[in-house]
């Protein structure tokens, strides 16, 4: 039907290769998050999927059907596009009823299906104004009208929300998943924001330089990151790294933090003996009693509410600083001297000259449901 | 939504493939103007002969004769310096001012608006009805402008007559005609600005000048290129004004290569020394348009990312 | 920009003031002189005063001169018309060719784009003097010589550049994605090109629309050379004004007033394009 | 047309009626006179059928190329007659002066078919001639199977007749034997003085008689009349036709030439002699103390308009510069006066060069003979009398207009003193350049020279001896020196 598969896509700008032998399959209704920084080449990948370029190498499937050398006009898809691209000579009715327009349908069928897709998206009010005369969030509902209202089976949307104020995103998000839902399209949604993917995704394509670094669930990306970047990447506030290097004793593999010896429980045997970087979620933190085991001492520098956590920087003996959350409400000391514990499941070990994680799978192949 | 793939558009019957498409585009345009090369390319053969219309019979070819002429004639280089300074003082001089003007007329409003307009009128009068008006109106009898100067002190002022003062009268006229053009150019770019920078750079208390110098002027650049392009090349080889208003004179002061070119044509119906001052006059206006192209190219990328 | 201070708008009023003067100063001189004749017009000093006559204005329209030499025919209205013909229909088929393919060459970078505009560029530099002679034997061969469509042709040269190169200018500041936009909501390049980039670039094509419509005005050379009397523009006819008798200044005057009005008036009917630059604002930033 | 009023033309035509007579016979039958003039011609176009069978080329249509000038117009007006008569149709295209030399070269230049017979200027056809774009016309002159036995050769004034033959030898003579007729002429100007009587009665001054009192008289009416009015109109811009006028008049009257031409036929620039220093000396002192302020700028327009408006006091220019701006709408119209004029005071008469507005024959004409019977109509005796007579045919090139009574009583009303001017002055009046095919580059060059002179840019002595050394370049650069 309206699943997606990109086989071996090569692209390139001059001399420089902006996305390199890439491969990726989407399910049928499943909505796939393209995250990376920019630059990575997601929008670039955007647009091969929806044939406005094209790409030097490789084949784009779509419901199983070779779409590369078909124009976009052809290809039946719906794109959003993070600066919007509405058309501003046309209303706003008009910009949305383009896809259908295409379609030669009646001028009834037209505004019925406008103005449903507008009601919707709560923007109704708007539909006679050109875009000039609408707010960024009117635009930018707009924009996803047009996309949608041609209930196009594959949607294509461009970091819809990047352009948009913080509280609208906010709203937009929780709103988001559930239109994405009920049109049952598949959808392919490129973001900067980590929250946005972890909300928004089935799974996540988190891409680096033109190849996908990691493919997964949220909770895979999150608890799992193939490497060092894509752990800093996600969370918020970002994971403490430190430079370790992992020892065994009788009691298992450990390693030394501000000359107390932590043990941790899920680490990988590979580990021993190398130059790693541990990465410790701020939440795997916790402030304990000075006689708890693996208790390191430490020094309250500063304190932030951030959402509903608050968060607490540390500084080590050795005069590293570390990262600490806690629920908002939970006790905790905003002073002097203190100790912490890690949480020794949650701890991540990387290489220290690749970054990669060390225990993981390396993520090469990327079919879908074969991701670390 | 099981009916989703069929919705589709299929592509039918004819289809020009997206490669073809450009080429498509800008072929008809190529062809119309294909035709011009093959008199041009004749001109080129001409250049190349000793070729005067009252020796028919002494036509010959005689290579680089008159290219080579050219080097040890004094007339020829009088005929390259003034042609350069012409334009150079023109364009300069209408790039400043019609930049000027279109920053005054800049905000809109039906009053400016309507200046703008009323502004071209001098580039919607033949530039040789032009030369002829300013003749008159420089004359020193009947001229009102020789009589406005008279009041303001200027008793003897010579205008075109006078070796001294004859450049500075034809670029006036020039710029008279001609400023209007770059004005509309860059007033219609400046108000294609985007508003977003300004209105940034306002709030932040930035100096005008660094406005005007780091905002306005990088991101006017690719107008101004394309005025200044189209000015230069008409500029370099002006004819009507210079030849309505002193035939090149007094002297060889304003012998510019058209004038020059012109006289060895219609008058001394010498086609293959007239060829030859073209064919040089062209490879300076293809080197100099060449290099504005390059940079116009390289500036547009930079406008843009800064847009 | 509101908060612009007294001295500064008083500044810019005399700065634009001075402008207005310069520009408009000549042009008025010549209206004035439109209504005089040459007896009232060669005064020494030149003065303000004078008893307006129409007598240019009916000269030129019935095509009767008088002149000392008695009464002269002439052919002012057909020029007139000549020039109005010429210059529309090199216009339009300049915008025929000259949009589709800026619209390529700011579109698309195909192999070659960037040579093959800048050959169309060049001929606009190429001189006219330079082409003329075997332009001229071509024509006659060809049978062009002597017809509308020879000129509208040679025309392509003063017109067809200028389209290019500034309508192409406007192209490529549409933001591509605005055409994709269209494109992947179901249109061809097609439609995308009439629907969008046309409306969008619709200023631009505009203003370049005009600018070569006047210099194709203001042309002489080519009709005076491969064109015979009656197909001459009112560049060429005004010229008949200088007179065995002198030159009838009224009459070029009336004449260059009638010439200025078509144009004037294309100009004020377009204003809104011509002055607005990239049709609204939002299309960027 | 009534059988009286032929009878009453017919009868003139046969001689028992004089002119005058006519005129008024007709005028009683309640005929304006222009009217009768046409008739007029229409009767001599009836008898000049009787001898010559002018409808050889009847249903043929010739097309010409015509300048804007009072000639052409006189030629138009009459030209129902010349249609009448033969049975053809002439069509013209007709161009502003400005621009119609150049409308010339580029239609000869492109061998077009497109024009039989075209007006010319002497001086263009010596590279019209050599170019082979126009006929010899003594082909048909002297052809009389071709020519209408009343055409009258003859007739033409020789030193006009001459000027327009030339046999294509660079430096050959005007008018030799072996000459070929490039062109036959049809109207021409002599150079004279024109002045401003009433200016000239306020300051009390009198016609100068020689180059001294030319200027002497000049810079006293530009010293004396006051208003800015200056002393004399000369020509002086960067053109050919700054050195034709005035100017090589008054040279050509101190035996001065452009060029010498060497026994073997080879030219070298004569304007560098010590009397062509002193000319020029004078000359240029004259422009610097009361030319017109803008002089380098000046052609024949700006000075005929500023004759006519009163802002000078004197032309030394084309006498039918001044003819034309003694009428018409000119402020001074009527109040011109004219005056033959020898700068040099040991020349015996004025020498004036001259400017003759001819008809030439283009060699790319696909029916020459049909042509010709335009030219020899155009060119003949009837349609120079009614030129001269109704409209504005002046300088006629026949001998017999000249001797008209009534042409003259014309001239002699309207502008006097300009028939006893023409009386002294024609028979001195030639060409006074050396025919050659760089006739335009060397005087263009030579106006230049002048334009550096008057603007103190160059001494005169050095300016000459350059100028000489440049001609002599070119001259040999062209094979001709």
């Amino acid at each position: 039907m309206a699943s997606l598969e990109l086989r071996n896509i090569v692209k390139r700008y001059k001399s420089q290769t902006v996305l390199d032998n890439l491969s990726l399959t989407v399910a049928d209704g499943e909505t796939l998050v393209l995250f990376g920084p920019s630059g990575a080449g997601k929008t670039v990948l955007l647009r091969l999927v929806a044939g406005v370029i094209d790409p030097d190498e490789g084949k784009i499937l779509i419901g199983g059907e070779d779409m590369t050398d078909l124009d976009a006009e052809f290809r039946g898809v719906g794109m959003a596009f993070q600066n919007f691209a509405l058309f501003p000579h046309m209303t706003a009715f008009d910009n949305i009823a383009t896809p259908l327009q295409a379609k030669h349908s009646s001028q009834g069928t037209i505004k019925t299906g406008v103005e449903s897709v507008a009601k919707l998206l709560k923007i109704g009010h708007v539909l006679s104004h050109k875009p000039r005369a609408l707010s960024n969030g009117q635009k930018q509902r707009t924009a996803l009208a047009r996309a949608l209202v041609g209930s196009p089976p594959l949607l294509l949307l461009d970091d819809p929300l990047r352009n948009v104020d913080a509280k609208l995103r906010f709203e937009m998000r929780l709103e988001l998943p559930r239109l994405l839902a009920d049109r049952g399209a598949t959808v392919i949604y490129v973001t900067q924001d980590y929250k946005e993917a972890m909300a928004l995704g089935d799974r996540i394509a988190v891409m680096s330089q033109g190849v996908v670094k990691q493919l997964g669930t949220p909770e895979q990306i999150y608890r799992e990151p193939a490497n060092v970047e894509i752990a800093r990447l996600f969370g918020d506030p970002t994971i403490n790294l430190l430079d370790v290097k992992p020892a065994r004793d009788a009691k298992g593999i450990y390693v030394g933090l501000s000359n107390v010896q932590v043990h941790l429980a899920g680490a990988h045997e590979a580990a021993v003996g190398r130059d790693c970087v541990i990465g410790l979620r701020p939440e795997a933190l916790a402030f304990v009693d000075e006689r708890t085991p693996g208790a390191i001492p430490v020094t309250v520098e500063a304190e932030t509410p951030l959402n509903e956590k608050i968060v607490t920087l540390v500084r080590t003996v050795r005069g590293r600083e570390i990262l600490v959350s806690r629920p908002s409400g939970t006790p905790g000391q905003s002073e002097g001297k203190v100790y912490i514990a890690v949480d020794s499941k949650s701890a991540l070990l990387f290489d220290r000259t690749s970054g990669e994680r060390i225990g993981s799978k390396n993520v090469v192949n990327l079919r879908s449901g074969e991701a670390a | 939504m099981t009916a989703a793939t069929i919705q589709r558009n299929r592509p039918s019957g004819f289809r020009i493939s997206k490669r073809v498409l450009p080429y498509l585009l800008s072929l008809p345009a190529l062809l119309v103007c294909i035709g011009i090369l093959i008199p041009f390319l004749t001109s080129v053969v001409y250049s190349f002969q000793r070729y005067r219309l009252s020796q028919p019979w002494a036509r010959q070819f005689n290579w680089g004769d008159n290219y080579i002429s050219f080097f040890t004639d004094p007339k020829f280089w009088n005929t390259l310096q003034v042609s350069l300074l012409y334009a150079g003082i023109t364009v300069v001089l209408e790039l400043l001012l019609g930049l000027g003007i279109a920053m005054l007329l800049q905000k809109r409003s039906t009053l400016n608006n309507f200046i703008s307009i009323m502004l071209l009128m001098p580039l919607m009068t033949a530039p040789a009805l032009a030369a002829l008006m300013w003749k008159l109106m420089t004359n020193p009898g009947f001229g009102v402008l020789s009589y406005l100067a008279s009041l303001i002190g200027l008793q003897d002022f010579r205008w075109a007559s006078s070796p001294s003062t004859a450049l500075l009268t034809v670029v006036l006229v020039d710029i008279w005609v001609y400023t209007p053009f770059i004005m509309i150019l860059l007033l219609a770019g400046l108000r294609s600005l985007p508003t977003q920078p300004f209105e940034a750079a306002a709030l932040d208390g930035v100096p005008r000048s660094f406005v005007f110098f780091r905002i306005t002027l990088p991101m006017l650049t690719p107008y101004i290129l394309t005025a200044t392009l189209f000015r230069l090349l008409d500029s370099i080889q002006q004819f009507d004004i210079i030849y309505a208003m002193t035939q090149g004179g007094p002297g060889d002061t304003l012998t510019v290569f058209q004038v020059e070119a012109y006289l060895n044509f219609f008058q001394s119906t010498n086609v293959g020394r007239s060829a030859a001052l073209m064919i040089i006059l062209w490879a300076i206006t293809y080197f100099l348009s060449n290099i504005f192209i390059k940079n116009w190219l390289r500036l547009r990328e930079r406008a843009r990312g800064q847009a | 920009m509101e908060h612009t201070s007294l001295l500064e708008r008083i500044l810019r009023g005399i700065a634009l003031a001075l402008v207005v003067i310069f520009f408009m100063f000549p042009i008025v001189w010549i209206l004035m002189m439109s209504f005089q004749t040459n007896e009232t017009i060669l005064r020494i000093p030149p003065q303000l005063v004078f008893e307006p006559t129409l007598a240019n204005y009916t000269a030129l329209i019935t095509g009767k001169l008088m002149t000392a030499a008695g009464t002269l025919d002439i052919a002012f209205m057909r020029n007139l018309w000549n020039s109005v013909f010429l210059s529309v229909t090199s216009v339009a088929v300049a915008l025929l060719l000259g949009v589709p393919a800026a619209y390529a060459f700011a579109r698309h970078k195909f192999r070659g784009s960037e040579d093959i505009a800048f050959t169309l560029l060049s001929f606009r530099f190429a001189p006219a003097l330079l082409v003329l002679l075997p332009l001229t034997l071509y024509f006659q061969k060809l049978g062009l010589a002597n017809t509308y469509i020879g000129l509208i042709w040679v025309y392509q040269l003063i017109c067809l550049p200028l389209i290019l190169w500034i309508v192409r200018g406007y192209f490529e500041d549409i933001p591509a994605d605005i055409e994709y936009a269209y494109r992947i909501a179901g249109h061809s390049w097609f439609a995308t090109f009439r629907k969008i980039a046309l409306p969008l670039a619709g200023p631009g094509i505009a203003a370049a629309g005009l600018l070569a419509f006047i210099f194709a005005w203001n042309n002489f050379v080519f009709a005076l050379v491969l064109a015979s009397a009656d197909k001459q523009p009112v560049t060429v006819g005004a010229l008949a004004f200088i007179t065995s008798s002198g030159i009838q200044y009224g009459q070029i005057s009336a004449a260059i007033v009638l010439s200025i009005t078509p144009t004037l008036a294309l100009a004020l009917y377009a204003q809104r394009y011509l002055v607005e630059g990239l049709s609204l604002g939002a299309v960027k930033g | 047309m009534h059988e009286k009023e032929k009878d009453l033309i017919d009868a003139f035509l046969r001689g028992q009626v004089d002119r005058r007579g006519l005129i008024k016979g007709l005028g009683a039958m309640g005929l304006a006179a222009s009217t009768a003039g046409t008739l007029l011609n229409f009767g001599q176009t009836r008898a000049l059928a009787a001898d010559f069978d002018w409808q050889a080329h009847k249903g043929k249509t010739i097309k010409l190329l015509l300048n804007k000038h009072p000639y052409a117009d006189a030629m138009i007006a009459n030209l129902d007659n010349f249609k009448k008569l033969t049975g053809m149709e002439v069509v013209y295209d007709v161009f502003p002066e400005d621009v119609y030399f150049d409308k010339v070269t580029a239609a000869l230049s492109a061998s077009s078919p497109e024009y039989d017979a075209f007006m010319t200027g002497a001086y263009m056809t010596w590279t019209y001639g050599p170019a082979g774009w126009i006929t010899d016309l003594n082909e048909w002159i002297k052809d009389p199977a071709k020519t209408n036995p009343k055409y009258a050769w003859d007739d033409f004034l020789p030193g006009v007749k001459n000027s327009c033959a030339w046999n294509g030898q660079p430096g050959g003579a005007l008018g030799s034997a072996d000459a070929k007729q490039w062109c036959i002429p049809w109207g021409f100007e002599q150079n004279n003085i024109t002045y401003n009587k009433g200016m000239f009665d306020k300051v009390g001054v009198s016609v100068p008689g020689n180059m001294d009192e030319m200027v002497a008289t000049a810079a006293k009416l530009t010293k004396d009349v006051g208003g800015g009015v200056y002393g004399i109109g000369v020509r002086g811009s960067r053109s050919w036709a700054t050195i034709h006028p005035g100017f090589l008049s008054a040279y050509a009257n101190f035996d001065q030439k452009d060029l010498n031409v060497s026994a073997d036929g080879k030219l070298s620039a004569a304007m560098n002699t010590a009397e062509s220093k002193a000319f020029h000396k004078q000359w240029v002192q004259m422009i610097q103390e009361s030319g017109p302020k803008d002089w380098s700028t000046y052609t024949w327009y700006q000075v005929g308009t500023d004759l006519g408006a009163g802002a000078s006091a004197m032309i030394y220019d084309a006498d039918i510069l001044g003819y034309f701006m003694n009428g018409g709408d000119n402020k001074m119209a009527g109040k011109l006066a004219f005056s033959a004029f020898k700068a040099n005071p040991a020349a015996k008469a004025p020498t004036p060069n001259i400017w003759i507005w001819s008809l030439s024959m283009s060699n790319f004409s696909k029916d020459k003979d049909a042509t010709w019977y335009f030219m020899q109509w155009a060119s003949g005796p009837e349609h120079a009398l009614f030129g001269a007579t109704k409209m504005d045919f002046v300088n006629p090139v026949r001998q017999s207009v000249w001797n008209d009574e009534m042409f003259r009583e014309k001239l002699n009303k309207s502008y006097p003193g300009y028939v006893e001017m023409f009386d002294v002055s024609a028979p001195g009046a030639s060409i006074k350049f050396t025919p050659q095919p760089l006739f335009f580059d060397l005087t263009t060059e030579w106006a230049a020279t002048l334009q550096k002179m008057v603007a103190k840019e160059v001494p005169v002595d050095e300016g000459l001896d350059k100028l000489a050394e440049s001609i002599n370049s070119q001259l040999k650069e062209a094979g001709l020196g």
